[in-house]
């Protein structure tokens, strides 16, 4: 823990979280034991609650997108761990809607059983429940497991389109669709230069050599299966644009976030974003939605991941989804 | 009593328990699965009839034991529970019943299929063979076959889990929950009749 | 340059404002030879337009605080480097109300003669033109020559009153009297637990021995006086904040902001914040508003900033421009 | 003309000037002032009157040399400009009138006192001596005085600009800027008496 800036005294999760609630009490209101973040606004006309969770360590990810317009509740574990399943369950009771609750979960094993638990938990109590999960990772497209592809930051675009889609009085079902269409249209692949600082050694997660980068790194502080030689970022990002769009169905207009993986400065960020918008314009491929910053960090790693959401030809209202009017810690648009 | 059982069994294996998910994951399991019954164990009310005692353990096991297995265990408890509490004069059938509802929860919860290499592969063929069977059960025969099915996993690659990220170095070793679950068997055997203990296998050594 | 995500085909910092301009296009508008960064939306109440800037490797200050409420125009120098006195005199021409422009500028010595010169060059053309300084970093209250105290993330605040401010009509002369009283009354301190990579060399910018910080660090990678072993983070905030309250005059509510220097995880800022608030309420001081997150970075430094700004007993309406409405790349509020 | 005067002085000290700024900053004021008067120079219009070649220069520096010295001396350019464009048929008395502007204006702006060692420790005393003096004004006089002052630089501790990081290392060397002002003394010499030039000092041996 000594290179990272937490407390000694506490568990230092609770002690964000109640930080993270001091900042933003006109947004959300923080329950603890077990601890869950709640917005304060509920749209009136939204029939599904909207759950997320996952491990700390990916902040703004996931408190920091509760509040109106998006998520009505979200569950952090501690860093890098699933949240118990106590604490999905309580948080989902909490923001049901009279058409129940839908949980968006990344495609982690520890994620995945803990909110399937209390999704079972849920329906025993007569709360009906679905799930939309998040698969984008295209660097883990196909191991010889049956785990999948990691899900990363394009649940912040899942998360977003939902939100909106809720509240516009959307049923639990089409949610679900909704959902899985943009999931399934949704591919990011991530990169570092430095691994993230350990929260459990206080040294870093791995050792890279100068002037090499991962890639494919996941947001955990997992390697990827290609250490390489770094190219100039102009070749580096062509290679991710091919990459991403590999695994996506052709189109002519796209959603895009460029994320930071923790240690990546707005600057960096922004020469990422104006070469990917180029290299996509050169396949055809307008922007029609941006989100450019720290996202889903892997706690203080150097890198930055690419997330393309391809939008369906007629569009599918998801850009009018994606403009809807939010209002959460980090993410705040007016519609 | 059922309850009490099973951790009699977690006690005697915890070091076996602890050894084989040290081999293929974290090596919690055997806390896991011995402090979760201890703290359900407590909480279980003097004279608890089978659904009042699995249901008290269903919640502790849900709400406060951590790792992947606690939750799971905790889910194939409270079927259990809601089976004997609908047919409290059929214990054997609402057993069954219970169970197959359970690992169906674990199923939909956990995607392990048979063949993973995880508590599934107890739970699913031990459950084949009890339905195959007319007349009263014999939940002896029903433990010996679990805990050989359990033991059957150190032939498996593990393709779900923690495991899953060692392959094929997991061979050779049981898997952890799959050891675990089959205690509940041994308890359930012990439960329906205690004159079957002699016939059963120590749990301080599978 | 190895180490930093920057295209090597172009120019890095004109191509992030490219980026960011692209990005934000409905809040900005970026201008080029020379770059300076408008505000779209200009408050037909604003007599005097507001121009501010500094070196690049700050971000979101200033660009990102330009739009509604709070800058009218942003001027980025190089990374680290000041603006040319063109980019101030053009964005200033261009911002500039009929009563002027008021140009914030934090105390470095490029920074003061550009803005200066420009200064100069504006009321050459009839242009009234004031000048609020911020100069709040204590760690270099008492040096031996004429520099004074630098200005570091004081600045943010600064912004935003004035910004309010002049959404309400204030005039030039009011405007200069708020913003001296707002940085009179704020105080910073910074540290750091490892440096941040030379845009130059792609090194690190200092060595720091582990288990060391750096008490009193500068946001362009100047070392502090000291280097000291590290404390637990509870007793690091103690220090901090008592040496930021020692530069102070006393009161019982303040506006404070906790800064990451660039490598700082949102999660490492709320455990700084929950401790700040906790520290400023054992010595009787209430938290009015805050804002937690990376405001003033020294490109990725990992560390943070402490700033207080004590309110007035009387508050003098701060609170109220504190919360007003402001519609930026980086800070939104719906007042 | 004129400008083409202190091209010339700068281009003659072009080397000493990179010396002296190498000591004690980045070593780049060599570089600043002669790349700003060749631009400069280049855009004056053939024939054109003091007024506009001053002004010409002014908006260069202003606009395109980089450095701390770059916009000081268009600002003290400028000022000199305005002046001689307000009376252009008392010439002496405008450029004078014009270098004091000026100076204030280099105050304003880069806030240096005398004696903190900067290029006003050139211009400010050299300024104080002319306007002592009653009569017609000896620009070969006051060059020399401007070149004295900016060698006496040598003798401050710097306060002000890039040089104060190093404090009294930099003594024994005088200020870049101080010298490179005080050369634009030695051109105006030159301009308002070209039989003036064997009475000043070589320019590159300052
Ligand atoms: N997807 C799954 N479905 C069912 N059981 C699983 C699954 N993944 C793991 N398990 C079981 O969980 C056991 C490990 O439990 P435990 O040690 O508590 O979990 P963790 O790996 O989180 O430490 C494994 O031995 C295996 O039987
Ligand atoms: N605050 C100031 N006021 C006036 N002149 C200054 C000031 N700071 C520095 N200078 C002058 O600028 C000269 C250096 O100019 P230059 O090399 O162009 O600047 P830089 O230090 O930015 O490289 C110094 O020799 C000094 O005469
Ligand atoms: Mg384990
Ligand atoms: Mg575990
Ligand atoms: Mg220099
Ligand atoms: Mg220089």
């Amino acid at each position: 823990m000594a290179e990272l800036f937490f407390v000694t005294k506490a568990e230092y999760v609770d002690r964000a979280l109640r930080g993270f609630a001091r900042d933003q009490r006109d947004i959300v209101r923080l329950h603890t034991a077990p601890a869950y973040v709640r917005a304060l606004a509920t749209n009136p006309a939204r029939r599904v609650g909207l759950v997320a969770g996952g491990g700390s360590g990916h902040e703004p990810m996931h408190v920091g997108l509760v509040g109106a317009g998006m998520l009505d509740a979200a569950v952090p574990g501690r860093v890098f761990a699933s949240p118990h399943n106590r604490q999905v369950y309580e948080a989902s009771r909490s923001a049901a809607g009279p058409e129940g609750v839908l949980h968006i979960v990344k495609n982690y094993t520890g994620d995945r059983i803990n909110f399937g638990i209390a999704a079972e938990r849920l329906r025993h109590d007569g709360i009906p429940v679905a799930r939309v999960l998040v698969d984008d990772d295209v660097a883990t497209e196909s191991t010889q497991t049956a785990t999948g592809r990691r899900g990363t930051g394009a649940t912040i675009v899942v998360e977003k389109l939902l939100g909106a889609a809720a509240d516009r009085g959307t049923g639990l079902d089409a949610l679900v669709e909704l959902g899985r269409a943009v999931a399934s249209r949704s591919r990011s692949i991530a990169v570092a230069s430095a691994a993230h600082t350990s929260h459990v050694t206080g040294r870093p997660g791995f050792e890279l050599a100068p002037n090499h980068i991962e890639y494919g790194v996941g947001i955990h502080g997992e390697r990827a299966r290609q250490t390489i030689p770094r190219p100039p970022l102009e070749d580096l990002v062509e290679r991710m644009v091919d990459d991403v769009l590999a695994n996506l169905p052709a189109g002519t207009r796209a959603l895009v976030l460029v994320n930071g993986l923790g240690g990546t400065t707005a600057i960096e960020l922004y020469n990422v974003f104006a070469e990917v918008e180029e290299a996509l314009g050169r396949r055809g491929v307008a922007v029609a939605g941006s989100l450019v910053g720290t996202w889903t960090p892997a706690l203080d790693m150097k890198g930055f991941s690419v997330t393309v959401t391809m939008l369906l030809p007629d569009d599918g209202a998801w850009t009018a989804l994606w403009d809807a009017p939010v209002w959460t810690a980090t993410l705040r648009k007016r519609g | 009593m059922l309850i009490g059982l099973y951790l009699a069994a977690a006690e005697a294996a915890h070091a076996r328990l602890t050894e084989y998910d040290q081999a293929a994951g974290d090596g919690d399991f055997g806390d896991n699965l011995r402090d979760g019954l201890r703290g359900a164990h407590a909480r279980i009310p003097d004279g608890a009839d089978l659904a009042t005692e699995t249901e008290t353990a269903a919640t502790y096991f849900l709400d406060e034991v951590g790792g992947t297995s606690g939750p799971l265990i905790g889910l194939l408890l409270r079927s259990v529970a809601s089976a004997a509490a609908a047919s409290p004069s059929d214990v054997d059938a609402a057993v069954v019943r219970g169970l197959t509802e359970g690992t169906a929860a674990i199923q939909r919860v956990g995607e392990a299929r048979v063949g993973d290499r995880t508590l599934v592969d107890c739970l699913a063929p031990t459950l084949d063979g009890l339905r195959g069977t007319a007349g009263p059960i014999d939940w002896t025969a029903a433990a010996t076959a679990a805990l050989a099915h359990a033991r059957a996993t150190a032939d498996l690659t593990p393709r779900m889990g923690r495991a899953s990220y060692i392959g094929k170095r997991a061979l050779g070793t049981p898997d952890a929950g799959a050891i675990g679950v089959a205690l509940f068997f041994w308890a359930l055997a012990l439960y329906r009749d205690p004159a079957s203990r002699d016939a059963l296998p120590d749990p301080a050594a599978l």
